[in-house]
């Protein structure tokens, strides 16, 4: 593909990742499905308090987040905007360090087959969680 | 009136001058040497530097030629930034010890004198000349003032190379175009006379091309001449990136008045 | 080690001349010869690229101008030493030139309706100098640059010092050089060659000439037997700026700026009354030194009296759009604003009328050999050369020398061999200069020389002078033959370089000495304080000098006259 | 013969001598690289909800005290700056890449001033230092006490 039209991809799904990353962060907190919005009262030892149920970031928050066909798509879309997003970004930062032609083709291969495993990977998480998975 | 030109022709201090030194017949690595010189009131480092080669050490190496910051021999890198030594004067630097480095991410071939092969070559491939059919010269081609200026400020470029050695990218990137290059594709593209933007599309859209440039505006921010490549090279992405959906049409400039009576008389 | 490259045509310089002189070759050998250019900076720093008003050519024939007008006043300038017949042919073809480099991209100034505009410039008589801002040598050299990018069967190197031409029985053979940035000796071996090394102003100290600007063309071609013409008529240019001498352009006076002296007056007006800061350079010249010599001057740094060149009749919104150039040397070099206040400036050497003998058509009679540029004396400019004719002289007999090398090539393809002994003479030309056992630094004869040439060779001459500077200046040739170069690499050294260069200017200051000395007549920028006046009956005719062994001969050739006919120079 | 002489990628990090876009442009890779390296570690950690409530929230307590020390909330501040950053500059590169808010090519006059690093260019990095203030202190306010202000 032209560099052009790479790079324009690379701008859009900037502005993309922006907007439902601001949805993602809005997603734990004030859009967060319970009314303890308090993000991080986990404790490594017994005298905490907590019971580790009313949280946002606790199993059964994230997973209602997870069960809800609107977020869930949410997360796949952000996750396919990054993955392009940032290893476009790692193959530019990489090709621009090791300048050649063979290297270049070699960071490109490389960096589609790290981005496509970061792909399946958290789409398995969103797709399964999505279809009832967890509990 | 007379006290215009107060202090020039009197030494009026002592500066250090510490220069970075590299003689590849010597296979030693570069290293810095100190060398005091005396300062007159409108001495320029490269009068520095001559009176050094003159007077103390005339091995030490440094191109130079019209010392008046126009043939673009002369940039190094003077107190950390890229600079015309010619147009540099020393009292101005406001120091008493002053640093002299040759020009980065070229190759060295001696002392301040960088190999500037890539430079040309990067000018080279852009196509920097007027692109379109070859026609008999009847007339000048009808240019608006406003049409010049749309492209004049990017041809004041002296070629001097500063902008390649501040540029971030180059300093990883060497087969990256440069800022010197894109610059000049985009005086010839935004030339009214030229019609080359598509011969030269290619390149400029290359995996070296324009988008390996960030914007960090180092080249705009050294360059002697104050010329903006960081403004020409942002331009033509815009020209890219809109050429993807619609295509950029380039009109040729048309003919002025036919001046064949002073033009043919000098054929015989 | 020496290496041979062989080329059909071998170019020596890069400045307007030698580039344009590469554009027509290759366009006229279409592809079928294989030519070099070579200069000993890197090709788009020469030293044309200083140059700063305007190129000059009739462009504008509806509005008044006509070929006569441009032929009479560059023929009034030159106080009648040019040939008359080489002006009619140079007049006609600058609009050409101008029309092609306008079609190569140079950014001309435009009139609003988008057609080309020209300013003012001293000793012509309508505003024909074409401009571009207060860079016009500078566009030129770049667009020209660009251009020759365009033809592939040129090739280009850059740094390559020419140290002597080889030349047998009259016929060119190749050029000697150093590769600078390996410290190789090379020889370009080529059927025909063409010089535009450019003139010889770092004879002087105080000059408008950029460091490089040595004269190594004209000091090889002497040394060859080649005859130089009218070499003792150097320009000083009134405006160069205190103390480095760096140009400030006729421009400000051909846009308004005008001559002030210690008392604030215009003093032009007494000189000139009719033409008064736009007169030619050599009255303009006398003028100020006059001034300066009657006291009405200021005190400067190192003896470098000045007067005040006033930007203010011009208006800040024009100086920074047509003189940017010049308000930032003021700027960098005096720490003064032209628009705020006057510029101190003084007469610096500038312009070199005479060289190397050719003909109209470019050739220095050897053969396979031209010229062009200022290296070569076509005489378009006689004893004064008007402003702005210059760069328009080195385009019109560059391109003339190009075409006419490409076209004899074509015809003549019998090829040139080395002989037996020229590896061995490229070695000794080299050994010669870098062997020597003395103890003579060249930097200090260098030095030296400059102050002979100031003192004695400066705008005004006379017997005694010029006497005591030929003794001193043999002198330092003898000592140019024992010097020392202290260092010993071989890349990128610059004191080899310096050392041949020294020779160079000490040679060629002798010839230029000896000329003078001989001319015993005042006429352009030559003048005889004890012959003040011109004669047209003993000395209308040029200067042809010679070097044979070790001595300088002068002989003289007649003028061509045409349609017109001395008269006294009044402006 | 001649030897390289490149500034190499630390050159990225020259102090004070270029303008404020050279910083930005470092920062703004560096960022980059870190929030790439944050993906990949999120989704490696996301992915642990698969394995039911006792490792996510083993997980959970790992990350919010790594080694017994509690550092969770910084880790994730810091990552919310950069994405802050690297969002907003990504914004303003978006915006000025293309062309747009670029002055036209203007006439160079004594003492240069680069109009592409001023002008409405300058406007975006005074934004974006405006914006980068108050989403940090809002999202900062947040991890550390829970309370959307
Ligand atoms: C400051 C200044 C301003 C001027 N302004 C004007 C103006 O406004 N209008 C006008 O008409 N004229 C002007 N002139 C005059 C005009 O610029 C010159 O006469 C003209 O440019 C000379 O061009 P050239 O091609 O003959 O030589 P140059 O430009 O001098 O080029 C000489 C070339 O020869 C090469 N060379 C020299 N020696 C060697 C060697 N030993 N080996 C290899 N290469 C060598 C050099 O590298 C260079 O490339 C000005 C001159 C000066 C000094
Ligand atoms: C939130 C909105 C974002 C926007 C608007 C955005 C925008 C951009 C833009 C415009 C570029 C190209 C810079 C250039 O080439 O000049 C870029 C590069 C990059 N981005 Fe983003 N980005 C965003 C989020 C992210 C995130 C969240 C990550 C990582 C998790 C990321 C990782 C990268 C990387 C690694 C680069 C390459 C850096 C470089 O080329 O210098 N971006 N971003
Ligand atoms: S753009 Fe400026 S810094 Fe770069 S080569 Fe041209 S004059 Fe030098
Ligand atoms: S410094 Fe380099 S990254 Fe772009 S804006 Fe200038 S070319
Ligand atoms: S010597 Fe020519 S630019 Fe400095």
């Amino acid at each position: 593909m032209k560099e052009s039209k790479i790079m324009l991809i690379q701008y859009i799904t900037g502005i993309f990742i922006l907007v439902l990353g601001a949805l993602h962060f809005l997603a734990i907190s004030a859009l967060a499905p319970t009314s303890d919005k308090v993000l991080y009262q986990y404790a490594n030892n017994s005298t905490s308090t907590h019971t580790l149920t009313g949280g946002t970031l606790y199993y059964t928050t994230v997973t209602t987040i997870y069960h809800t066909l609107f977020w869930g798509s949410i997360f796949e879309l952000l996750l396919t905007f990054l993955v392009f997003h940032i290893f476009n970004g790692f193959r530019i930062i990489l090709s621009e360090q090791f300048p050649g032609d063979r290297s270049e083709k070699a960071i490109t291969y490389i960096m589609l087959v790290a981005g496509l495993i970061i792909f399946i990977w958290g789409s398995k998480t969103v797709v399964t969680m999505l279809l009832g998975g967890g509990l | 009136m007379e006290l215009m030109l107060k202090g020039f022709g009197e030494v009026v201090k002592t500066v250090t001058l510490r220069v970075r030194r590299y003689d590849p017949e010597k296979k030693e690595l570069p290293k810095y040497m100190e060398y005091k010189v005396p300062v007159q009131r409108g001495m320029t480092v490269l009068d520095g530097i001559l009176y050094i080669k003159e007077h103390i050490d005339p091995s030490l190496a440094a191109r130079y030629s019209c010392r008046m910051g126009i043939c673009g021999s002369c940039a190094m890198i003077i107190n950390n930034r890229e600079r015309l030594a010619c147009q540099t004067q020393i009292l101005d630097l406001g120091k008493d010890l002053i640093k002299v480095d040759p020009m980065g991410n070229y190759d060295l071939v001696k002392d301040l004198v960088p190999d500037l092969t890539k430079l040309f070559r990067n000018h080279e491939s852009i196509k920097p000349y007027i692109i379109r059919q070859e026609e008999k010269v009847t007339g000048e081609f009808l240019q608006l003032p406003e049409e010049r200026e749309l492209y004049s400020m990017f041809t004041e470029c002296i070629m001097c190379g500063a902008c390649l050695s501040a540029c971030p990218t180059m300093a990883t990137d060497e087969l990256y175009l440069g800022p010197q290059a894109l610059a000049q594709s985009f005086r010839y593209i935004a030339d009214s006379r030229d019609i080359g933007f598509n011969e030269r599309l290619n390149l400029l859209d290359s995996k070296h091309g324009v988008w390996r440039c960030h914007f960090a505006g180092a080249c705009s921010d050294v360059c002697p001449k104050g010329i903006d490549p960081a403004l020409a090279i942002q331009l033509l992405k815009g020209m890219l990136a809109k050429n993807v959906f619609v295509k950029y049409q380039q009109k040729p400039a048309k003919i002025g008045p036919d001046r064949k009576s002073i033009l043919e008389t000098a054929q015989s | 080690m020496v290496e041979v490259l062989d080329y059909d045509l071998v170019i020596i310089g890069s400045g307007l001349a030698g580039l344009r002189a590469a554009i027509e070759a290759a366009k006229t050998g279409q592809g079928k010869l294989r030519i070099a250019i070579i200069a000993k900076n890197q090709l788009m720093r020469a030293h044309s690229i200083s140059a700063e008003g305007g190129s000059a050519a009739v462009l504008y024939e509806e509005e008044g101008d006509s070929f006569d007008l441009h032929a009479y006043d560059t023929i009034k300038g030159s106080d009648y030493l040019a040939d008359q017949d080489v002006i009619e042919f140079f007049v006609r073809q600058c609009p050409v030139d101008i029309m092609e480099l306008e079609h190569w991209g140079l950014p001309w100034a435009r009139r609003e309706d988008g057609r080309i505009a020209q300013r003012a410039f001293g000793g012509h008589s309508f505003n024909r100098a074409t401009y571009a801002s207060d860079r016009t040598g500078f566009f030129e050299v770049h667009a020209l640059y660009d251009t020759l990018l365009k033809y592939g069967n040129v090739d280009k190197f850059h740094e390559q010092f020419a140290v002597d031409f080889l030349i047998d029985n009259n016929r060119f053979r190749g050029v000697v050089a150093i590769d600078i940035a390996t410290g190789e000796i090379r020889i370009f071996k080529a059927k025909a060659g063409i010089i535009a090394t450019g003139g010889l102003g770092r004879l002087y100290g105080y000059t408008t000439y950029s460091h490089l600007v040595t004269g190594d063309g004209l000091a090889i071609a002497l040394r060859r037997g080649l005859e130089m013409k009218d070499l003792e008529f150097v320009q000083f240019h009134p405006t160069g700026l205190v103390p480095s001498g760096i140009l400030i352009t006729e421009g400000v006076r051909g846009d308004g700026g005008i001559l002030k002296n210690a008392q604030g007056e215009r003093f032009m007006e007494r000189y000139a009354p009719k033409k008064k800061d736009l007169a030619p350079r050599d009255i303009v010249s006398r003028s100020i030194m006059t001034e300066i010599l009657n006291g009405k001057g200021f005190k400067g740094p190192n003896g470098l009296d000045y007067v005040l060149l006033d930007f203010s009749p011009i208006g800040a919104e024009k100086i920074k759009e047509k003189l940017s150039q010049v308000r930032e040397i003021g700027i960098h070099y005096v720490g003064i604003d032209p628009v705020e206040s006057p510029l101190p400036i003084r007469p610096a050497a500038h312009y070199t009328m005479g060289g190397i003998n050719v003909n109209v058509l470019g050739n220095t009679g050897v053969d396979g050999l031209w010229a062009a540029g200022e290296a070569a004396c076509v005489s378009t400019h006689g004893a004064n050369r008007l402003g702005a004719n210059s760069t328009s002289e080195c385009v019109v007999f560059g391109k003339v020398a190009g075409g006419e090398a490409a076209k004899w090539l074509l015809k003549n393809n019998n090829g040139v061999s080395l002989l037996e002994g020229d590896r061995k003479h490229a070695e000794s030309i080299v050994a010669e200069v870098n062997n020597q056992n003395g103890d003579n630094d060249p930097y200090e004869i260098k030095r030296r020389l400059w102050d002979i040439m100031d003192k004695d060779a400066y705008v005004f001459r006379n017997e005694a002078g010029l006497t005591d500077g030929l003794k001193a200046v043999r002198e330092l040739k003898k000592m140019s033959k024992s010097i020392i170069i202290k260092e010993r690499g071989n890349v990128y050294n610059q004191n080899l370089i310096a050392a041949f260069e020294m020779r160079n200017v000490v040679e060629l200051a002798e010839v230029v000495i000896t000329g003078a000395l001989e001319r015993k007549e005042s006429r352009g920028s030559h003048f005889r304080t004890d012959y003040p006046n011109r004669d047209d009956v003993n000395y209308l005719k040029h200067t042809i000098a010679r070097r044979e062994g070790d001595k300088i001969l002068i002989s003289y050739l007649p003028v061509k006259l045409t349609k017109w006919k001395p008269e006294p120079r009044v402006y | 013969m001649a030897i390289e002489n490149k500034k190499g990628w630390i050159f990225w990090f020259n102090p004070l001598k270029y303008s404020s876009d050279k910083w930005l442009y470092a920062l703004h890779r560096l960022t980059g690289i870190a929030l790439g390296l944050y993906l990949m570690a999120h989704v490696f950690e996301t992915s642990r909800i698969l394995d039911g409530p006792i490792t996510w929230n083993s997980t959970m307590v790992f990350l919010d005290w790594p080694f017994g020390v509690h550092f969770g909330p910084y880790i994730l501040s810091g990552i919310l700056l950069a994405a802050t950053f690297h969002a907003l500059n990504g914004l303003r590169l978006t915006i000025t890449e293309s062309g747009l808010l670029m002055p036209k090519p203007y006439r160079i006059e004594y003492p240069y001033k680069a109009k592409s690093l001023r002008g409405w260019n300058m406007v975006l990095k005074i934004l974006l230092g405006i914006f980068m203030i108050i989403i940090s202190i809002f999202g900062i306010v947040y991890i550390f006490t829970g309370v959307i202000l």
